[in-house]
C-alpha cells in the first residue's frame, strides 16, 4: 500500500488547483466548479484519514460534505441562472456594481 | 436508530421547535392565499421558541450522543438569535410589502437559518459546526439575493455564496486536518487527544483554517470584504438580521470550538489573532469613514465591531479568565444586538424604492422634522461609538477591561484609539441630522416606530440593567470544560 | 517498482492533469467534463482506500447528478465561451499563482518537514463497506443527518423562490 | 421611595423632571419652555442650597453619602455611590448656580428651537453635577463623557458659522483624552479590585513606576478639558462659536470638572506621582499663565481673547493645586469659583453687547462707557475682578495660590529655585493687567467713534438680574471670603496630610 | 504686641469710620447721585470725607492719651489658609495717624475745592453729568487710602495699594474720550492704562516681597512681624531681597525711577485729582511704605545706600526735567517725581522724620501749587469761553458751538504757560497763595518747605552710606528753586500773551477758600518740626513719630543737630537759583510767540530736558513693542497658523481624513491588492496596473481572503 503522504500531497495539490481556479477564472460556473473541487481534495483527505484510523467518521464526514456540495450546488446554480438573467452573462466580472 | 431517547428531543426543544414550525409555515404557505399571514405565524414561532428557551434555563446537557450541548452559554444566544429573529421580522413587516416583494418563504428561510444559528450555539461536534454553519449560510445567501429582478441583489447574493462557497473549503479543509491530527471530530475528543498527537502543527493549522472560515462569517479584516457589497444590496431587513445574527452564529461557534477544543493552540494562535483585530479595527473604522452610503458605513462599523470582539476572543487560552471573555463577548453581543437593531430600523424607516434615502445628505433636518427618530438614532450611533451611558459604552467597557486583564495592554489601545476614530464617522450622521437643514421624507410606521422606541429605550436602559445582564451572561458560561 | 505505488502515480497524474484541464479550458463544457474524469479518479482512490459505498455515492452524486446539472445549467444559458468583460486585473492570475504555489509548500512544508508522524495503512476486510457506514450514520450521525435533510430542503426552498421570479408590484 | 429623596440624588437627577416636562411641550411652546428650564434649574439650586445646610464643614470625609451597589462584573463591585465633601461642594453650588443665570441669559438669545436646547441644557446641568458628586470612577466615567453630548449639540446647533466644526473638534479632543483615562480606570479596577474612590484611596499601595503611568493617563483626560498648555487648541473655536450660555457653562464649569479632575483623582489617587511630577504641572501651568495672558492681548475678538484668557487664569488654579499645600489648593478651589463667576459674567456680558450688535470686534467698539454707564461699570467690575484687583473675588484666589505656589518652591517640592514658578506666574498679574485694560480700554474708553453705537440700549432688567447676583458674590468673596475657605478647610488640609507634606 | 487689650483704647471702635464714612458716601452718591443734583452730590462726599478726617482727629486724641502706644483694632478675620492667616485689622500708631490726618485733611481741602472746580470743569469738557462720578470715585479713593494707611498687615496694606492705584486709573481717565488738551482722542484713557500697568509692574515687587516675608517669617502682620524681623540674623541676602522687591513697589507707587513715567501723564485727570492723588497722598504711599518697613529696611547694612541712590537720582532727573516743561501742571507733575525722590531718599537713609516731615509739608504746599495751577487753568478757561458764565444749562452747548477754535487758529491750551503771563493782577488770591506754595517748595525761610528739605539734607549731610546722596539733592535742590521761579515769572508776570489770560477771572470761594487754607499751612507747617532746644517744643513732630519707629526698629533714632551750615548753604543755593530765573525770565519776559530764551541757552540739553530725556520712547522700544510684537508673533503664528491652523488641522485632522479616504477608497482594494500588485511584480516585471485597480470584484475579494489564508499559515508553519 502507498503511504498515506502521498494522498495527503495529492489532495493537497487539488485543492491547490481549486483555489486557482476560484481566483483566475471568470466564469461563475467554472469559478464554482473549482469550489467543488477543493470540496473534493477535504474529501479525499477525510477518507485517507479515515483509513489511517480505520474509524468510519471520515466517511461519514464526507457522505454529509456530498450532500452540502448538492446543496449549494442548488442554490448556487440557481444565482447563477437569475444573475443570467438580469445581466445576460455569467461573466463574474460583471457582477461588480457594488463597490465602495 | 439506537440509543436515542425523546430525551434527546427535548433537551433541543427550542431547535426542533423552529424547524417544525418552519415546516408548518411551509405548508400554510402553499394552502393559503393570505399574505402577511406566514409573518405573524413566524412570529408567534419565535416567540414560543423564545418561551421555550427560557423555560430551559438551568439546563445544562448534551444531546444526540454529544453532538449537541445545551447549557447556559448556548440558552443565552438562543434568546439572542430569537430575538433578533423577531427583530427582523418586524422591520420585514412593511418593508416587503413596501418594496413589493411580500413571500412567505422569505419568513421559512429565515426561520431556517435561524435554526442554523442556534446550532452553531451548541454544537460540539466538528460536523455539527459544518452543517449548521451551511444551515445558518444557504438561507442567507438566497434572503440576500431575494429580490426579484434586482441586479444589485442578486449580485450581492451571487458575491456572498460564492466567497462563503469558497471560505467554506478552508474550514472543511481544516476540519480534515484536524481529523488527521487527532482522528476524532468531536471537540471532547479532540482536546483530549490534541494533549497526546503527535502532529501538532497539524492541528494548528487545522485550527487556524477554522479561524479563516468562521472569521468569513463574522467580517474580520482581511476576510471581510464581501460585507459591504453584500449589506447594500441586500434587502435592509435581511442586512440587519445579517449584521446580527450571522455574526453571533459565528463567534458562538468560534468561542465554544476555541475553548473546547483548541486551548492548547491559543499561545500560537495570539500574535494571529490580536494581528487580526488590529487589521479589523483600523481598516474597518477608517473605511467607514469615507461612506456615502449608510449602509454601507454600518457594514464597515459592524467589520469593527467583529474586531472589538475579537479582541476579548484573543484571551480564550487563559483557563482563569475565559470565563470573563465569554461573558463581555455575550454582553457586547447583546449590546451590539440591541444597538443596530434600533438603527436599521431608522434606515428601514428612511429607505424609500430602488434603493433612495439610503445616503447620509437624505438624513439631513431629520433632527428637525422628526425629532423622536433622531433622537433614537442618536441614541444607537452614540451606544456604537460607546459613549455612555448607553449599552454600547459598557459592552466596550467590559470588553477593554477583559483585555487589560489578559495583559494585553496594546491591543487595548489601539481597541480605546479605533473607537475614537470611530466617534468621528458616527458624529458625521449626528451633524446631518440635526446640523443640516433638509426635507427627509420617513415611513412612519407603527412597527417600526415600536421597533425604535424599544430598542432605544433598550439601549439606555439596558445600560443601567447592566447589572442583572451581566450576571446571567457570567452564570452562562459554558458547561463543557 | 512497487505496483501500488505505480497505481497511485498514473491516476494521481490523470487527477491532477484533468483537474488541471478544468482550471484552463476556455470552454465551460469541456471544463466540466475534465472534472468529471477528476471525479471518476478521484473515486477510484476511495476504492482503493477502503471506501466503497463512498465511492459509489461520490460518483452518483456527483459524478450523476451535480455535474449533470452544471452542464445542463451551461447548455441552457449557452455559455459555454465567456462573453463580455475583457478582465482588467492582468496582476490577479500571477499573484494567485505565486499565493497558491506558497500555501503549496506551506502544506506540504506540514507534511513532510516538520513533526508531522502519520500512522501507517495496515490491510483491512471489509472496511467502510455500507453496512458498516449505514451503521455508524445512524447510531452516532443522526443528528447531522436529520439537519442534512433541513439543509436540503432549504436549498430547495431558495432555489424555487430563486428561479420561480414574481413580477415586482410597486409597493402599497 | 426614600432612597430618591436622599439630597444628592434629588440635586443630581432633579433637572430631569424639567426634560420630562419639555418633553411634553409642542415645538412652538417657546415661552413655556424656557420657565420650564429656568423653574428646573432653579429648583435645583434650592436644592443644593438645603444640601449645603446639612453640609458640615468641621467633616474631612464624604458626607451625605448614597452608596449602593451598581452591578458586580467578575470580581468587581461597581458602585453607585454619590457623596460631598469639601473638594466638591463649592463647584456642586457653583453648578447650580450659574445654570438658572445662563438659562435666563439665553431668554432672547435662543429663538431657535428653544424647547431642544433647554432641553439639552439640563441634561448638561445633571451630567456636571453628576460628575462632582460621583465617588465612583465607574460612575465618574459615565457623567464625565456624558456631559460631552448636550455641550456637543449647544455648540453645534445654536452656535456661530464654525459651529459644526468646533462642536466636533470639542467632541472629540475631550473623548480622545477621556478614552486614555477609561483604560487607566480599568487598569485599577483590574489591580486594586475597586472603583470606589475613597476605597482606592484607603488602600493606595501603586508602585511608583505605574503611578506615574495611570497619572498621566488620567491627566490627559484633565488636562484637555482644564485646558492646559499646550492643549487649549479646542477653547478657542468652542468658545468662539458656541452661544453665550454655552460659553458660561463651558468656561463656568465644564474647564473646572478638568481641575477638579486632578484635584480629587490624579493628586489623592497617585500622591508620589503627584509630587514627583508636580515641579512638570506646575511648569505648564506657569507657560500656559503667561502663554495665555500674552496671546489674549493680541486678539481681535472680545471672546477670543476671553477664551485665552481662561488658558491664563486656570493655569493659576493648576499651579495652585500642585503646591500640595494648603494654601495652594484651597487657593486653586476658590480661584476655580472665582473664574467661574468672573468668566462667566464676562461671557454674559459679551453676549449682551452680541445680542445687540451682533458682532464681537474691538475695532467696532470705543466710547461704549458713554452710551452705556451701568453695562460699562459692571463690565469694569467685573474685569477688575478678573485681573485679580484686592477686594474683589479675583485677588484672594490668585494671591493666596501664589503664596501656596511660592511655598511648595521654596521647600523643594518643584526642584531648587522652585520659587521662580511663583515668581513667573506672578509677572502673569501684570500682563493680566495689559489685557485686561486692552480690552475695557478699547471697547469702553476713548471717544464714540462708530455711529453704530451711537444709540444703544444699557442693560434691562433681566441683564441686570442675570448679572448682580454674580457681581453680589464677587464682592462678597473678594471682601470675605472666610465662609468659603471655611468650608473646603478641613478636607483640603485632611488631603495634604495624606500626602504627607 | 497687641497693646490694644492693655492700654485705654479711647476712641479706638471707631477707626473703622475712617473707611465706612466715605464708602456710605459713595454708595449714596451712586445711588441717588442722578437725581441729587450737584449740590445734595456735593455735600454728601464732601461730609463724607469730612467725617473720615473728624475720626482721625479722634484717633489722633485716642493716640495721645494713650501716650502713643501703638494699638490694633480687629474688624474681623479675612482670610485663614493653614498657618496663613489674615485678620481685617486697623492699626492706630503715630505714623498711621499722621498718614490719617493728612489724607483726609488735605483730601477734604480737596473735596471742598472740586465741588467749585469740577461744577465749570464737566461744562468745559461738555458732559455735566459726570459731576457725581467725580465725587464718587473721589471718595472711594478716600476710602482706599485709608485701607492702605491703616491696615496693620502687609495684604491690607496691599488692598488699598491696589485700591487707590484703580481710582487714579479712574480718575486719570476720568475725561476718558479725551485728550489732555481736551480734544476728542485717547490719549487720557492711554495714560490711565499706563499708570495702572505701570503700577502693577511695582505690585509684582510688592507680592513677591509678601511671599518671601511670609515664608521667612511666617506673618505678614506688621505687630508680629517687626519684632522677629529686628533682632534677626538670618542670611542677609533674603533682606536684600525683601528691600530690593520693597524698592520696586515704592518706584511704581511713588513714581521713582524707573517706574516714574506714568506720574507725569496722570496729570490728564482733572487738577484735583493730580493735587490729592498725584501729589499729596497716594503717591507718597511708597514713603509711608518704606517708613512703614523700617526694621526691614535698617535690618541689614547697604539696604539704605541702594534706597537712598534711588531717591536722590530721582529727586535730580525729574528736577532737570520739571525745567524744560511748558505745562503749567506738568511742570509740578515732575516737581512732585522730585520730591518724592527726596522723601524716599530721605527714608531711605533711614531719616525717617525727616522723609515723613516733608511728606507732609509736600502734602501741604504740593497740594497748593497744583490747586493754584488748577486756579490758573480755570480762570483761563473761563478767560476763553465768555459765555460760559451765562448759565450751566446751556454752557456744555456753547462749548460745543465753539468747540476750541482759536483765534490764533490753532487749539488752545489752557495749560501752556506760554499762554499766560501777567496774570498776577487778573487773580491776586490765586497768585499770592501760589507764590506761599513756590517758596516752600524752593525751601525759602520760612516757610514749610524749607524746614523739611533742610532736615533731609542734614541727615543727608551724616549719611555715611554715600556722599553721592547728599550732593545729588544739594543740586536738586537748585533745579527746583529754578523751574518753579521760572514758573511763576512765566504766569505771573509780564503781559499777557493771550487774549485768555487777559479776560482771566478769579475763581469762586469754594475754590479760594481751599488754597489759602493750604497757604496757610505751607507757610507756618514747618513749625511742628522745631529743631531748636529754644523757642517752640523741640522736635515735635520727631518725637510723635518716635513712639512708633523706636518700638519698631527696637532702639532709639538719633535726631540729628541742626547745623546752620547746612541751612544756609541750601537757602543760598535756593535764592541764586531763584535769582538766575529771574535773569532769564523776570528781567525781559517772555513776548507771546517767543521761543524760550533757556532754549536758544542751552540748545539740545534742553530740548533733551523738553523731551523728558525720551525716557518713554525708550520703554516704548524696548519694552512695550517688543511685548507687542511677542504677543503678536505668539498669538498669530504660533498659536494660530503653527499650533491651531498647522498642527490640529492639517497634522492631525487632514492626515487622519486622507488616511481614512485612502483606506476607504479603495481600502478593501487598496491596501491588500497592493500586497498581492508587489508579489505580481515579482512574479510578471511589469507595472502599471494600479491605474486599473476597481473595487467590487469578487475574484479580488476572493484573493484577499486567500492572501490571508496564506500568510497566516506561513506565519504559523515558520515561526510556530
Amino acid at each position: 500500500m502507498v503511504s498515506i503522504e502521498y494522498y495527503i500531497g495529492l489532495s493537497a495539490i487539488l485543492f491547490i488547483i481549486g483555489t486557482m481556479g476560484v481566483l483566475t477564472r471568470r466564469n461563475a460556473i467554472i469559478i464554482f466548479m473549482s469550489i467543488e473541487l477543493m470540496l473534493n481534495a477535504a474529501n479525499l483527505l477525510f477518507v485517507a484519514f479515515a483509513r489511517m484510523f480505520e474509524a468510519l467518521g471520515g466517511q461519514i464526514f464526507v457522505f454529509f460534505v456530498m450532500t452540502v456540495a448538492a446543496a449549494e450546488v442548488a442554490v448556487g446554480l440557481a444565482l447563477i441562472v437569475a444573475v443570467f438573467r438580469t445581466k445576460q452573462t455569467i461573466n463574474i466580472d460583471e457582477a461588480s456594481t457594488l463597490k465602495g | 436508530m439506537s440509543g436515542y431517547t425523546i430525551e434527546d428531543l427535548v433537551n433541543i426543544l427550542p431547535i426542533v421547535f423552529v424547524v417544525v414550525w418552519a415546516l408548518a409555515l411551509l405548508m400554510v404557505e402553499a394552502f393559503t392565499k393570505r399574505r402577511g399571514l406566514t409573518l405573524v405565524l413566524a412570529a408567534v414561532g419565535l416567540l414560543a421558541a423564545l418561551f421555550l428557551t427560557v423555560s430551559q434555563f438551568g439546563v445544562e446537557t448534551t444531546a444526540f450522543k454529544n453532538m449537541l450541548t445545551v447549557d447556559g452559554y448556548s440558552l443565552f444566544m438562543y434568546v439572542l438569535v430569537l430575538g433578533s429573529g423577531l427583530f427582523s421580522i418586524a422591520l420585514a413587516y412593511d418593508y416587503n410589502k413596501r418594496m413589493g416583494w411580500e413571500r412567505g418563504e422569505y419568513y421559512v428561510l429565515m426561520l431556517f437559518s435561524i435554526a442554523g444559528a442556534m446550532l452553531m450555539a451548541s454544537a460540539a461536534n466538528l460536523i455539527v459546526v459544518f452543517l449548521a454553519l451551511e444551515l445558518l449560510s444557504i438561507p442567507l445567501y438566497i434572503l440576500a439575493a431575494f429580490v426579484p429582478n434586482d441586479a444589485a441583489s442578486e449580485e450581492a447574493g451571487l458575491k456572498y455564496f460564492l466567497l462563503g462557497a469558497f471560505a467554506g473549503g478552508f474550514v472543511l479543509y481544516g476540519v480534515a486536518l484536524i481529523y488527521g491530527a487527532t482522528g476524532a471530530t468531536d471537540l471532547m475528543a479532540i482536546v483530549s487527544a490534541a494533549s497526546t498527537t503527535e502532529s501538532p502543527l497539524l492541528l494548528l493549522i487545522g485550527a487556524a483554517l477554522i479561524l479563516i472560515g468562521l472569521g468569513f462569517k463574522v467580517a474580520v479584516v482581511p476576510f471581510h470584504m464581501w460585507t459591504p457589497d453584500v449589506y447594500q444590496g441586500a434587502p435592509t431587513p435581511v442586512t440587519a438580521y445579517m449584521a446580527v445574527v450571522a455574526k453571533a452564529g459565528g463567534f458562538a461557534a468560534l468561542l465554544r470550538v476555541f475553548i473546547a477544543a483548541f486551548p492548547s493552540v491559543s499561545q500560537d494562535l495570539v500574535p494571529v489573532l490580536s494581528a487580526l483585530v488590529i487589521l479589523t479595527l483600523v481598516i474597518g473604522n477608517l473605511a467607514a469613514l469615507a461612506q456615502k452610503n449608510i449602509k454601507r458605513m454600518f457594514a464597515y462599523s459592524s467589520i469593527s465591531h467583529a474586531g472589538f470582539i475579537m479582541m476579548a476572543f484573543v484571551t480564550y487560552g487563559q483557563a482563569d479568565l475565559y470565563a470573563d471573555a465569554v461573558t463581555s463577548v455575550l454582553f457586547y453581543l447583546l449590546a451590539f444586538a440591541v444597538t443596530s437593531f434600533g438603527s436599521w430600523a431608522v434606515v428601514v424607516a428612511l429607505e424609500q424604492a430602488e434603493g433612495k434615502g439610503l445616503n447620509l445628505e437624505d438624513y439631513a433636518g431629520l433632527g428637525k422634522k422628526h425629532p423622536a427618530l433622531a433622537l433614537s438614532m442618536l441614541v444607537f450611533l452614540l451606544s456604537f461609538a460607546g459613549v455612555p451611558p448607553t449599552l454600547g459604552f459598557g459592552g466596550k467597557f467590559f470588553l477593554f477591561r477583559t483585555v487589560l486583564e489578559g495583559g494585553y495592554v496594546g491591543l487595548a489601545i489601539v481597541g480605546v484609539l479605533a473607537s475614537l476614530v470611530s466617534a468621528y464617522y458616527y458624529l458625521r450622521v449626528v451633524i446631518y441630522m440635526y446640523f443640516h437643514d433638509g426635507d427627509p421624507e420617513v415611513r412612519s410606521e407603527p412597527v417600526l416606530n415600536f421597533v425604535t422606541a424599544v430598542t432605544a429605550v433598550g439601549t439606555l436602559f439596558l445600560f443601567f440593567m447592566s447589572g442583572p445582564i451581566l450576571k446571567w451572561a457570567a452564570e452562562s458560561i459554558l458547561a463543557l470544560i | 517498482m512497487d505496483a501500488n505505488l505505480t497505481v497511485f502515480i498514473i491516476l494521481a497524474v490523470v487527477a491532477i492533469g484533468s483537474a488541471i484541464g478544468m482550471l484552463l479550458n476556455r470552454n465551460a463544457v469541456y471544463s466540466a467534463l475534465f472534472l468529471i474524469l477528476n471525479f471518476a479518479t478521484v473515486a477510484v482512490f476511495y476504492i482503493i482506500l477502503g471506501a466503497p459505498f463512498i465511492a459509489m455515492t461520490h460518483v452518483t452524486v456527483y459524478a450523476g447528478a451535480i455535474m449533470v446539472l452544471f452542464l445542463f445549467v451551461i447548455m441552457l444559458l449557452g455559455a459555454e465561451e465567456l462573453t463580455g468583460g475583457t478582465t482588467k486585473f492582468d496582476w490577479q492570475k500571477p499573484a494567485a499563482v505565486v499565493l497558491a504555489l506558497f500555501l503549496l509548500a506551506e502544506l506540504y512544508v506540514v507534511i513532510f518537514f516538520r513533526d508531522t508522524v502519520f500512522a501507517e495503512f495496515r490491510a483491512l476486510a471489509d472496511f467502510g463497506t455500507p453496512q458498516n457506514v449505514g451503521r455508524v450514520l445512524f447510531n452516532d450521525y443522526l443528528l447531522p443527518f436529520e439537519i442534512t435533510a433541513f439543509l436540503l430542503l432549504a436549498a430547495m426552498i431558495g432555489a424555487i423562490v430563486i428561479a420561480r421570479r414574481v413580477r415586482r408590484k410597486p409597493g402599497n | 421611595m426614600d432612597f430618591i429623596l436622599e439630597p444628592l440624588n434629588l440635586v443630581t437627577f432633579f433637572p430631569l423632571v424639567g426634560v420630562l416636562v419639555l418633553l411634553f411641550l409642542k415645538k412652538d411652546q417657546k415661552d413655556a419652555a424656557r420657565w420650564t428650564a429656568l423653574v428646573a434649574s432653579l429648583v435645583t439650586f434650592a436644592i443644593s442650597l438645603w444640601v449645603l445646610s446639612q453640609f458640615k464643614a468641621s467633616e474631612t470625609g464624604l458626607q451625605m453619602e448614597v452608596n449602593a451597589t451598581w452591578f458586580t462584573f467578575g470580581a468587581w463591585e461597581i458602585k453607585y455611590a454619590l457623596g460631598v465633601d469639601g473638594l466638591s461642594i463649592l463647584l456642586l453650588l457653583l453648578t447650580t448656580f450659574l445654570t438658572p443665570i445662563s438659562i435666563l441669559s439665553t431668554w432672547t438669545a435662543v429663538e431657535d428651537r428653544v424647547r431642544d436646547f433647554m432641553l439639552f441644557f439640563l441634561l448638561l446641568e445633571v451630567g456636571m453635577v453628576g460628575v462632582f458628586l460621583a465617588q465612583d470612577l465607574f460612575l465618574f466615567y459615565v457623567f464625565w463623557e456624558f456631559t460631552l453630548v448636550p455641550m456637543y449639540f449647544l455648540i453645534g446647533i445654536w452656535g456661530g458659522a464654525e459651529r459644526m466644526y468646533a462642536a466636533i473638534k470639542f467632541f472629540l479632543y475631550t473623548m480622545a483624552g477621556s478614552i486614555l483615562m477609561l483604560l487607566a480606570i480599568l487598569w485599577l479596577g483590574n489591580n486594586q479590585g475597586t472603583f470606589y474612590v475613597p476605597a482606592l484611596i484607603e488602600q493606595g499601595g501603586i508602585p511608583e513606576n505605574l503611578q506615574t503611568w495611570l497619572f498621566f493617563a488620567f491627566a490627559a483626560a484633565f488636562a484637555i478639558k482644564v485646558p492646559m498648555w499646550p492643549l487649549h487648541s479646542w477653547l478657542p473655536d468652542a468658545h468662539v462659536q458656541a452661544p453665550t450660555a454655552g460659553s458660561v457653562i463651558l468656561a463656568g464649569v465644564l474647564l473646572k470638572m478638568g481641575t477638579y479632575g486632578f484635584l480629587r483623582f490624579n493628586i489623592p489617587l497617585f500622591p508620589e506621582a503627584a509630587k514627583e511630577w508636580a515641579w512638570l504641572m506646575a511648569l505648564l501651568a506657569v507657560i500656559g499663565i503667561l502663554y495665555g495672558a500674552a496671546v489674549s492681548y493680541w486678539q481681535k475678538d472680545v471672546k477670543k481673547l476671553v477664551a485665552y484668557s481662561s488658558v491664563s487664569h486656570l493655569g493659576f488654579v493648576m499651579l495652585g493645586l500642585f503646591a500640595l499645600n494648603p494654601q495652594g489648593i484651597e487657593g486653586a478651589i476658590l480661584q476655580m469659583v472665582n473664574h467661574g463667576l468672573s468668566t462667566g459674567a464676562l461671557f454674559l456680558l459679551i453676549g449682551v453687547i452680541y445680542e445687540r450688535r451682533h458682532t464681537r470686534e474691538f475695532s467696532e467698539f470705543g466710547g461704549l462707557w458713554k452710551v452705556m454707564p451701568v453695562y460699562a461699570v459692571v463690565t469694569l467690575i467685573v474685569s477688575l475682578s478678573s485681573m485679580g484687583l484686592p477686594g474683589l473675588n479675583g485677588f484672594v484666589g490668585e494671591f493666596t495660590i501664589l503664596l501656596g505656589a511660592w511655598g511648595a518652591g521654596q521647600e523643594g517640592l518643584l526642584g531648587n529655585n522652585g520659587v521662580l514658578y511663583a515668581g513667573f506666574a506672578a509677572a502673569g498679574v501684570i500682563l493680566a493687567a495689559v489685557y485686561i485694560l486692552y480690552m475695557f480700554g478699547t471697547m469702553f474708553l476713548g471717544p464714540l467713534t462708530n455711529e453704530k453705537n451711537e444709540n444703544l440700549k444699557d442693560l434691562n432688567w433681566r441683564e441686570v438680574v442675570t448679572l448682580v447676583p454674580l457681581l453680589v458674590l464677587i464682592f462678597w468673596i473678594g471682601l470675605y471670603p472666610k465662609p468659603f475657605f471655611d468650608l473646603m478647610a478641613p478636607t483640603v488640609e485632611h488631603l495634604v496630610a495624606t500626602l504627607g507634606m | 504686641m497687641l497693646l490694644s487689650e492693655t492700654t485705654t483704647t479711647g476712641f479706638l471702635e471707631l477707626v473703622p469710620w475712617i473707611v465706612f464714612f466715605p464708602v456710605i458716601g459713595l454708595l449714596l452718591n451712586i445711588i441717588f447721585g442722578r437725581r441729587w443734583g450737584e449740590l445734595g452730590v456735593a455735600i454728601t462726599a464732601v461730609s463724607a470725607s469730612a467725617l473720615s478726617l473728624v475720626v482721625s482727629v479722634l484717633q489722633f486724641i485716642t493716640l495721645q492719651g494713650a501716650h502713643g502706644e501703638a494699638m490694633v483694632y480687629k474688624l474681623a478675620e479675612w482670610l485663614h489658609i493653614g498657618s496663613f492667616s489674615i485678620p481685617w485689622e486697623f492699626r492706630v500708631d503715630t505714623l498711621s495717624v499722621t498718614m490719617m490726618l493728612v489724607v483726609s485733611g488735605v483730601g477734604t481741602l480737596i473735596h471742598l475745592y472740586a465741588v467749585g472746580y469740577m461744577h465749570y470743569d464737566v461744562r468745559y469738557k461738555g458732559d455735566p453729568k459726570s459731576y457725581a462720578r467725580f465725587f464718587i470715585y473721589l471718595n472711594l479713593f478716600i476710602a482706599m487710602m485709608m485701607i492702605l494707611v491703616s491696615g496693620n498687615s502687609y495684604l491690607m496694606l496691599f488692598v488699598g495699594w491696589e485700591g487707590v492705584g484703580l481710582c487714579s486709573f479712574l480718575l486719570i481717565g476720568f475725561w476718558f474720550t479725551k485728550n489732555p488738551d481736551a480734544t476728542e482722542g485717547t490719549q487720557n484713557s492711554y495714560a490711565a492704562k499706563k499708570a495702572f500697568i505701570a503700577n502693577r509692574v511695582g505690585d509684582f515687587g510688592f507680592l513677591m516681597a509678601m511671599f518671601l516675608t511670609f515664608w521667612h517669617f511666617g506673618t505678614l502682620s506688621f505687630s508680629e512681624l517687626f519684632p522677629e524681623v529686628a533682632h534677626y540674623e538670618g542670611p542677609e541676602s533674603l533682606v536684600w531681597w525683601i528691600a530690593g522687591f520693597m524698592l520696586l513697589g515704592v518706584t511704581g507707587k511713588s513714581a521713582q525711577i524707573p517706574l516714574y513715567v506714568w506720574l507725569p501723564d496722570a496729570m490728564a485727570g482733572p487738577t484735583p485729582v493730580s493735587a490729592l492723588i498725584h501729589a499729596a497722598t497716594m503717591v507718597t504711599a511708597g514713603v509711608y511704605l518704606v517708613a512703614r518697613s523700617a526694621p526691614v529696611f535698617s535690618a541689614v547694612e547697604g539696604v539704605h545706600v541702594m534706597v537712598a541712590l534711588v531717591g536722590a537720582a530721582t529727586a535730580l532727573f525729574a528736577a532737570t526735567i520739571a525745567v524744560g516743561q511748558y505745562d503749567i501742571k506738568k511742570v509740578l507733575a515732575y516737581s512732585t517725581v522730585s520730591q518724592l525722590g527726596f522723601m524716599v531718599a530721605a527714608v531711605g537713609m533711614g531719616a525717617y522724620v525727616a522723609g515723613m516731615f516733608h511728606l507732609v509739608t509736600h502734602a501741604f504746599f504740593k497740594a497748593l501749587l497744583f490747586l493754584g495751577s488748577g486756579s490758573v487753568i480755570l480762570a483761563v478757561e473761563r478767560g476763553h469761553h465768555p459765555l460760559v458764565e451765562t448759565g450751566d444749562a446751556d454752557a456744555s452747548h456753547g462749548h460745543d458751538d465753539h468747540g476750541h477754535d482759536d483765534h490764533h487758529g490753532e487749539v488752545f491750551d489752557p495749560q501752556d504757560m506760554r499762554n499766560m503771563g501777567g496774570l498776577r493782577k487778573k487773580i491776586p488770591w490765586t497768585f499770592w497763595t501760589y507764590m506761599a506754595g513756590t517758596l516752600a517748595l524752593a525751601g525759602i525761610f520760612p516757610f514749610a518747605g524749607f524746614w523739611s528739605k533742610d532736615e533731609i539734607l542734614l541727615d543727608a549731610s551724616h549719611f555715611e552710606g554715600a556722599m553721592a546722596v547728599y550732593w545729588l539733592l544739594v543740586i536738586a535742590a537748585a533745579f527746583t528753586a529754578f523751574y518753579m521761579g521760572r514758573q511763576v515769572w512765566m504766569v505771573f508776570f509780564g503781559e499777557p500773551r493771550h487774549h485768555a489770560a487777559e479776560e482771566a477771572k478769579e475763581s469762586p470761594w469754594t475754590v479760594l477758600l481751599p488754597l489759602v487754607v493750604l497757604a496757610i499751612l505751607s507757610t507756618l507747617g514747618g513749625f511742628m518740626n522745631w529743631p531748636f532746644e529754644s523757642g517752640l517744643e523741640p522736635h515735635r513732630f520727631g518725637h510723635w513719630l518716635e513712639y512708633t519707629l523706636k518700638v519698631s526698629l527696637g532702639h532709639e533714632l538719633h535726631i540729628p543737630e541742626f547745623s546752620f551750615s547746612v541751612a544756609i548753604q541750601s537757602t543760598l543755593i535756593a535764592v541764586a537759583a531763584i535769582f538766575i530765573s529771574w535773569l532769564v525770565y523776570g528781567r525781559k519776559p517772555l513776548k507771546s510767540g517767543q521761543t524760550d530764551p533757556l532754549a536758544k541757552a542751552l540748545g539740545p540739553i534742553f530740548k533733551g530736558m523738553n523731551a523728558k530725556w525720551w525716557v518713554d520712547e525708550l520703554y516704548q522700544a524696548v519694552i512695550l513693542t517688543p511685548y507687542e510684537k511677542l504677543a503678536k508673533f505668539l498669538s498669530q503664528t504660533i498659536d494660530w497658523s503653527f499650533w491651531h491652523d498647522w498642527f490640529h488641522e492639517k497634522g492631525i485632522r487632514d492626515n487622519f481624513q486622507r488616511l481614512a479616504n485612502f483606506l476607504a477608497n479603495p481600502i478593501d482594494m487598496g491596501v491588500i491588492d497592493k500586497i498581492s500588485y508587489l508579489l505580481a511584480q515579482g512574479a510578471q516585471g511589469s507595472a502599471g496596473w494600479l491605474s486599473k485597480l476597481q473595487t467590487g470584484f469578487v475574484r479580488n475579494y476572493a484573493l484577499a481572503v486567500f492572501t490571508g489564508v496564506v500568510v497566516i499559515l506561513g506565519y504559523l508553519v515558520l515561526f510556530r
